[in-house]
């Protein structure tokens, strides 16, 4: 009986389903609670990485600036005319990590929700990039009551309106040539090829290399602006490497970036990712320890395995372990190359 | 019994196979030195013997079911019984399995009449790594094909350092495992110089399919002076395109596998392509040895040859391929 | 009995009205879908024997995709990847999910109807082993459809599958596959030989059983020796890929050839263990189509054990190309051909017999079928010959010659009888025959199509062509060979096709009751009118083929007038004798349908899946919850003295419970004190075995000093402690209703020493600095104690299980099975754990 | 039946494998013996001794056993020849098939190099 009423009223198109009215009470309760049910379900499985770093939130913070605040409308500012007159609308984010567990914040992030027009994460698999902006809800001030609502500006972001160039939009991440980039997840571009950065950005452009934060950044850049993008930071000077001692890691490292490891099979890193090697090798000294990491990760889970290039270092990066990996990234942390080698060290290559 | 065996099924064989015939380049029916030869009457023997006792139990079979009373009763009789399964097989395999042995024991003599030629031979995952050694005592490397001095044993050292591999050029000897922490030693022996072709016998995962190479027997003379020029560096390009294929050689960090002597490509994890435009295949005899050959090679090997450990150079444009390609196929 | 004519018969007419209902009730068959708790041997056996077949169809099924990839070179109708899997689950598939499994069915349908007795002492172990097995065998083959299948051949060489050259759950999921049938196997090899020696007729001596009756006891008794080098095997690839203790890894003294060696030794008696019930199966039809009993039945027995024997010493003739020592090859060589001269006994003796027949042989589609197997099996045992000549060996070896032999040993040896069983046994278990018309043509088709498909694969195979690849170069000769190989699979496929249709149109299961009688007029028992209580009363039998030389017997069994025409204690029983005249010993009581196995099986294959797939928490409550159904399972078997003596015809009266060597439950642990033992040898020549490969690896040179004398003394010590109380708790055991609780005391202690001389072994290796995953070395001495652990946690349940069973009042001097059971295992544990002691403390010192 | 000893099982078995078992043994110690001889340490020669040794003694047993078959029926409690005729008749075919199988690979230290691995 009831499935039958169901069908009549689907048939009929009594039920209205426009915007400019709110679903009735009833079926608003219900939606919301099966909503709440199957994202505390699909969250189950998810498992918390450490998310204490307030650099990762800051990197989140960017990202949400321009990939969520356009209907979540950030701290301190009022909401977007056109979000408002979304249904359901777009709920502030102040305190939702009261609101939701982090593992449903991650999942909401991640998967989006049908229904809502909030979209999934844009780049497959990158849950990594996800937690940056978890952990910048987790720290978003509670409550904005503070700020009397008069004074709370419209945003000055979004729907492509008063976009800075895009060189500011890559420094406001990557740093500048005094400035580390903001997170030790984003990598330093500065004296960075210039063939490779300009691939990058056309990876990120045409949907063949996956990030959430990079592709819709390099969607709206023309064939010229990532030319030039590229030629300025290949210009530009490789911030100093930040030099730390060497423990055992490092070693083993940079025995394998320098050497391979013939019995898997594994060539020496630095037989490509060299000065003197093709444009579209990048160069690795200077990177963070956690940006290879995940990188060589993203590698190995084949996630980048789309392009031509990413195709040739997943095959290489299948056969690391993650200890090895792990090594590597201690090693180019360190300074890589460029850092001084330790005493012992030197006589170990020898 | 060995003769006319081999003719009645080398004409079996040729009835079935009209093109191929009895030439086979990779067939234990065409043996063409040492051990292969010493294996071959053995194995018509016991062929033949096999075929004789079939027919008899055959006939047997035959008799038993339809035949006159007179014989059945012959047949069911014990001493039937005892004569038919018990002292006729002892008899025969008595002597089969001495036979066996004086092979066996002529793989001994073999072996310990080896001169000082030694080879070694790696398998690895799924090619051959094929080590000479001058006179001079200088290593000498190369891949994927085996060349033989005719006339003289040559002792093969065989090796692996990642899973089992079996070495097996059925024109020569019979196979024999590569086993990583062991080392295994074949004597090979050209009677005649030609080319057959040997392929990897144990399961060795993904492309163990793909694992084949070449033997090159060739008169002890030429032999020589190969060897000679195998030992000397890697010719200069001449070309403009050749010299771009060498640059994109360096630039794409080829040598982090592969070496070429004379150059700064000295990767030792691939095979050696010092004088790779001389050998008669590549990909381990999965594909000719041209500049086209390389150039597909290098983009699509992954196509070519599923699993294997090179990655696809897909990134290289055409021309850029044809460089590299007419660059490998200089290093004669 | 001698005397006893055939006008005097064990029991008088007229039998008292209502017996036959009674054992009708007693006997029934659960209807509807609680069928699935049946347990009698013929319900079971039927669907044992059908999961077999099925998995050869999906198998076959494999098959012929590969021959469609190989028909032509340079084929991609499968990629590398799938077809490396295709080739490892054919190999797998046949030889653990259809092969082993298909003569286990048909031990545990033919045998009791072969022996008269109602059904196989264990019932409800047999369909436990079945249920595990369907469970676990369609979970494993399903993998290939998730690309998750193994994909290192079907006899898993490391260092291939190692986790560094085989990452990924897929070689796991073939350490699961055979981890069931090792379990289904072993049961079943309990099952068969306390069946066989136990629970035949009175008079039926050893030798007046029938051939297969000796097959299949050969058949368990290779499996209690040639499985446990497997199961080891297993555990120790499975050890080193989870826990990186370096077995077969070359780098830390562990050597791949060690995989090889136990795995052929299991290997090799696989194939006759495969293939002796199969002959067994030919020596029963060929007299029956001859209407002459088997001539040479004694030089057949011989020729049955002689093959158990050397089947254990030639499974180096795998190996001839890894570059041993020259005579040692020479050794197994010369076993390989003396393997051959029983296959020539039982030809010629299949032979001599049908020359013999009554008229002329009769053909019929087993006939056929057995002709079939004649031709065939004897080219493959010919090129098998050949093959056991070393130097051609080398030849051959890993070629489609191989594979062309050995398919004519398997297919012609195995698969050719299983079809004639089918036709000669369905109408036992069918009411209806299957059809002549229709196994005929099945029979041509299968034998054109077999030969098509195999023979010129010997071509294939000496013009170059290695097994296991998936594409091969059309310039080298192999191509005619291998199209025309593909089509004859083709036809081969049309014919088991064909027996399908025949299957679905005529064979029509009787759930236990009895068949279409007997249409060929043969000796045996198992043609005895009967029903679902087997036989309606037990014969005494004087010769080999009862039905022939009593003309009155069924008419006699059928009457009752023969043993046990009853169910004298109102439940399921059968006759056991004793093991070498069959002089009736006691009436056994058996259990009836059940839930508690299903639910074992069912828990078990969970255990073992769920850790497959790395869920260990609920893979441990999954191996709890199997425990426990185990524990439900075992509660009731025990029934106690309570039903006094009965009698069961001739004057004879019999107990109907016993303890001790004369018990069915001791015939059961002593197979398993087997099992174990060759478990522990295996052991032992695997760490002498890799002394010998890397001596260097051996403390006190490549490790830390072995732990002082007084950790194993103290170790030993604590054993033998737990040895003596057993022993005492043996004979304090409480005269039946008088509690006491000095034997559980005394059981408990006896489980605490045993438990802490393992610990303190452990202990002591610990503290010296040894890690299992330094070296060889160090895996092998810390897998004494893994092994040890295995004795020890089934002591400490069966220990548990006694001690419960005594204070709930089930256990005293007379009702003592359960800690028979329990006395048996202990002492065998702690010898093992002195040999350990012995071996890892002793032989380094020794040695270094 | 009842009027005469019961035969013992495990004896009766001994009895009929008692070839098998034979060569089981010999097998066991030339191929554990064949192997020891070859190990680095030891000296090849002695792998004469410990293929023959083994290889004659159970040839003899072997022989002795045909000879003395009833006496070792007896000692091992299985049925005396007249009361089993087709068991006995196993034990000695059992025998004489062992028996080939103990001379064909002992011999084979007459024709073949005995540490000698490769080809």
């Amino acid at each position: 009986m009831v499935a039958i009423g169901l069908g009549l009223l689907a048939v009929s198109g009594l039920y209205n389903v426009a915007a400019t009215r709110p679903h009735f009470r009833p079926v608003d309760h219900l939606i919301k609670f099966a909503l709440r049910r199957s994202i505390s379900l699909h969250s189950l499985g998810v498992l918390l990485p450490d998310l204490t770093d307030p650099a990762l939130a800051q990197l989140g913070r960017e990202h949400f600036a321009t990939g969520c605040a356009p209907c979540h409308s950030q701290p301190g500012h009022a909401r977007h005319p056109i979000a408002r007159g979304m249904l359901p609308s777009p709920p502030r984010l102040e305190g939702a990590a009261s609101r939701w567990e982090t593992r449903e914040l991650f999942w909401i992030v991640r998967h989006g929700l049908k229904f809502t027009g909030m979209p999934a994460w844009t780049g497959r698999d990158r849950d990594d990039e996800v937690w940056a902006v978890v952990a910048y809800l987790q720290r978003m001030p509670h409550d904005d009551d503070t700020v009397p609502a008069r004074e709370k500006r419209t945003p000055a972001l979004g729907f492509g309106i008063d976009e800075p160039s895009p060189l500011a939009r890559c420094a406001a991440c990557h740093g500048d040539g005094r400035r580390r980039p903001v997170h030790a997840s984003v990598p330093v571009l500065h004296g960075q090829k210039e063939g490779y950065l300009a691939r990058a950005l056309s990876e990120y452009h045409d949907g063949r290399r996956q990030s959430g934060i990079m592709e819709p950044l390099a969607a709206v850049l023309s064939a010229e602006d990532i030319g030039r993008i590229a030629r300025h930071f290949a210009e530009a000077d490789r911030p100093a490497a930040v030099a730390r001692p060497g423990d055992a890691r490092v070693a083993r490292g940079r025995r394998i970036f320098r050497e391979g490891v013939p019995r898997q099979e594994l060539p020496a890193c630095r037989s490509c990712h060299a000065p003197e090697t093709s444009a579209q090798f990048p160069l690795l000294d200077g990177l963070s320890g956690h940006y290879v990491e995940a990188q060589l990760g993203l590698f190995r889970s084949g996630v980048r395995s789309g392009t031509t290039h990413g195709r040739i270092m997943s095959v290489i990066a299948e056969r690391l372990s993650p200890e090895q990996i792990a090594d590597i990234a201690a090693f180019l942390d360190s300074g890589g190359e460029r850092a001084p080698v330790p005493a012992e060290a030197r006589r170990e290559g020898e | 019994m060995a003769r006319p065996a081999r003719v009645l099924a080398c004409t079996c064989s040729s009835a079935m196979l009209p093109l191929a015939g009895c030439a086979g380049i990779q067939s234990a029916l065409v043996p063409k030195g040492g051990e292969a030869l010493d294996i071959d009457p053995l194995f018509w023997t016991s062929a033949g013997v096999a075929m004789a006792v079939m027919a008899m139990v055959t006939i047997l079979v035959a008799v038993a079911l339809r035949g006159p009373v007179r014989w059945r009763q012959v047949l069911s009789r014990e001493w039937f019984l005892t004569g038919g399964g018990i002292v006729l097989p002892i008899v025969v395999l008595t002597f089969l399995l001495v036979y066996g042995f004086l092979v066996m024991q002529a793989g001994a003599t073999r072996m310990s009449a080896a001169g000082e030629h030694v080879v070694t031979v790696t398998g690895k995952r799924w090619w051959w790594r094929v080590v000479y050694r001058t006179p001079e005592g200088r290593e000498v490397e190369s891949a994927n094909e085996l060349r033989l001095p005719v006339g003289r044993k040559v002792m093969v050292r065989l090796l692996s350092d990642d899973v089992i591999h079996s070495f097996w050029v059925p024109q020569l000897a019979g196979k024999l495992d590569m086993i990583p922490g062991r080392i295994n030693v074949l004597t090979l022996e050209a009677a005649e110089p030609g080319i057959s072709r040997g392929q990897c016998a144990e399961y060795c995962g993904g492309a163990h399919a793909l694992m084949a190479f070449h033997v090159v027997a060739m008169p002890a003379a030429e032999y020589d002076a190969w060897l000679a020029r195998e030992a000397m560096p890697a010719r200069v390009p001449a070309s403009a395109e050749e010299e771009r294929g060498a640059a994109l050689f360096t630039a794409n960090g080829c040598g982090a596998c592969h070496t070429i002597a004379g150059t700064r490509a000295q990767g030792r994890l691939g095979p050696d392509l010092t004088h790779v435009g001389s050998r008669r295949s590549i990909g381990a005899a999965t594909l000719p040895n041209d500049a086209a050959a390389f150039a597909r090679w290098i983009a699509e090997n992954d196509h070519i040859k599923p699993e294997n450990l090179m990655p696809p150079y897909r990134n290289l444009a055409p021309d850029e391929l044809r460089a590299l390609g007419a660059f490998l196929d200089l290093l004669e | 009995m001698n005397r006893a004519g055939p006008d005097d018969l064990p029991n008088a007419l007229p039998r008292p009205p209502g017996e036959e209902e009674k054992l009708k009730r007693v006997w029934a068959t659960p209807r509807g879908w609680r069928i699935l708790s049946a347990v009698n041997n013929t319900v079971v056996g039927v669907a044992y024997l059908g999961f077999a077949f099925l998995f050869f169809l999906l198998a076959g099924v494999v098959a012929l995709v590969m021959r469609t990839q190989l028909a032509v070179p340079g084929n991609d109708v499968v990629g590398q990847d799938l077809y490396n899997q295709l080739f490892t689950m054919h190999g797998t598939t046949m030889m653990f999910l259809f092969a082993v499994p298909a003569m286990e069915a048909l031990g545990v349908l033919l045998l009791p109807q072969m022996l008269a007795a109602r059904d196989l002492p264990f019932p409800r172990l047999s369909a436990f082993a079945i249920w595990a097995y369907v469970i676990g065998g369609l979970v494993f083959f399903s993998t290939i459809f998730y690309g998750l299948a193994p994909k290192g051949g079907w006899f898993m060489y490391p260092p291939l599958t190692l986790t560094e050259y085989s990452p990924g759950d897929n070689a796991d999921f073939w350490l699961l596959g055979i981890g069931f049938i090792e379990i289904s196997a072993i049961a079943g090899a309990i099952e068969i030989v306390v069946g066989t020696l136990r629970t035949r007729p009175p008079g039926m001596s050893l030798t007046k059983m029938p051939i297969f009756a000796w097959a299949m006891l050969i058949f368990a008794a290779m499996i209690m020796f040639a499985f446990p080098a497997v199961i080891l095997a297993t555990m120790l690839l499975e050890i080193e890929r989870a826990f990186g203790w370096p077995f077969f890894s070359a780098e830390k003294g562990g050597d791949p050839l060690l995989w090889q060696h136990l795995f052929w030794f299991f290997g090799h008696p696989e194939v006759y263990i495969i293939f002796l019930p199969a002959a067994g199966l030919v020596s029963m039809i060929v007299p029956a189509m001859a209407r002459r009993p088997l001539i040479g039945y004694r030089l057949i027995v011989v020729a049955l054990i002689g093959t158990g024997f050397f089947s254990f010493g030639l499974w180096v003739h795998h190996m001839f190309a890894t570059g041993l020592p020259a005579l040692s090859l020479a050794f197994f060589s010369a076993v390989s051909m003396a393997v051959a001269i029983p296959s020539g006994i039982q030809v010629f003796s299949w032979i001599a017999t049908i020359a013999a027949s009554e008229g002329r042989f009769r053909i019929t589609t087993p006939s056929l079928f057995v002709l079939g197997f004649l031709a065939i099996f004897t080219l493959g045992g010919l090129t098998g010959v050949m093959v056991a000549l070393v130097p051609v060996d080398l030849q051959v070896h890993d070629t489609y010659f191989v594979v062309a032999h050995f398919h004519y040993v398997l297919i012609g040896g195995m698969v050719f009888p299983l079809f004639a069983t089918f036709y000669y046994w369905a109408p036992m278990v069918s009411r209806r025959r299957l059809s002549e018309t229709l196994g005929r043509i099945t029979f041509w088709l299968m034998f054109i199509g077999f030969n098509v498909a195999f023979l010129p694969m010997h071509l294939t195979g000496l013009r170059g062509m290695p097994r296991r690849v998936w594409t091969y170069p059309g310039d080298v000769g192999w191509d005619m060979l291998n199209m025309i190989s593909t089509v004859g699979a083709f036809i081969l496929a049309a014919g088991v096709l064909v027996f399908i249709v025949d299957l679905l149109r005529n064979f029509r299961p009787t759930a236990g009751g009895g068949g279409a009688g007997d249409p060929w007029g043969a000796g045996t028992l198992e043609w005895l009118p009967g029903d679902v209580y087997a036989a309606r009363s037990i014969p005494l039998v004087r010769s080999r083929e009862p039905l022939w030389d009593q003309p009155n017997l069924a008419r006699e069994v059928e009457e009752g007038r023969h043993f046990l025409p009853n169910a004298p204690t109102g439940g399921r029983e059968t006759l056991v004798c004793s093991p070498v005249e069959a002089k009736p010993e006691y009436v056994l009581q058996m259990p009836g349908p059940g839930w508690s196995h299903v639910l074992a099986a069912i828990f078990m294959a969970g255990f073992f899946l769920l850790l497959t797939v790395k869920l260990v928490v609920p893979a441990v409550l999954s191996g709890i919850a199997c425990i426990i159904a185990c524990i439900w399972w075992g509660w009731s078997l025990d029934p106690g003295p309570v039903k006094g003596d009965v009698p069961i015809g001739a004057g004879i009266v019999l107990p109907t419970y016993v303890s001790g060597p004369r018990s069915h439950a001791w015939w059961a642990m002593i197979v398993l004190v087997f099992v174990a033992t060759s478990l522990y040898i295996a052991y032992v020549f695997s760490y002498l075995y890799l002394w010998v490969v890397s001596p260097d690896a051996w403390s006190p040179h490549g490790a830390p000093a072995l732990p002082p004398a007084t950790w194993p003394l103290a170790s030993g010590a604590l054993v033998a402690a737990g040895a003596a109380a057993m022993l005492l708790a043996g004979r304090r055991l409480p005269a039946p209703g008088r509690p006491s609780a000095t034997a559980p005391l005394l059981l408990a202690f006896a489980a605490l020493a045993m438990t802490g001389a393992v610990v303190l072994e452990v202990l002591g290796h610990w503290y010296s600095g040894l890690r299992p995953g330094q070296n060889a070395y160090a895996a092998a001495t810390y897998m004494a104690s893994v092994l040890n652990v295995q004795v020890g946690i089934a002591v400490v349940l069966l220990a548990g299980y006694a001690i419960a069973r005594s204070l709930v009042g089930c256990l005293d001097a007379v009702r003592r099975v359960n800690f028979d059971n329990c006395a048996i295992l202990y002492p065998y544990g702690a010898v093992q754990i002195l040999l350990s002691l012995l071996l890892v403390h002793g032989f380094p010192r020794m040695a270094g | 039946m009842r009027s005469e000893p019961t035969a013992s099982f495990w004896g009766t078995l001994l009895y009929i494998l008692a070839g098998p078992l034979l060569w089981a043994v010999q097998f066991t110690l030339i191929y554990a013996g064949h192997t020891a001889a070859c190990l680095p340490a030891v000296p090849e020669t002695l792998a004469v001794p410990l293929v023959a040794v083994p290889t004659v003694a159970a040839a003899l047993a072997a022989v002795a056993f045909i000879l003395r078959q009833e006496a070792f029926a007896r000692a091992l409690g299985a049925p005396e020849p007249p009361r089993a005729a087709a068991l006995h008749a196993i034990a000695r075919i059992a025998v004489l098939l062992a028996l080939v199988a103990v001379i064909w690979s002992g011999f084979a230290l007459a024709l073949v190099d005995s540490c000698l691995a490769g080809r």
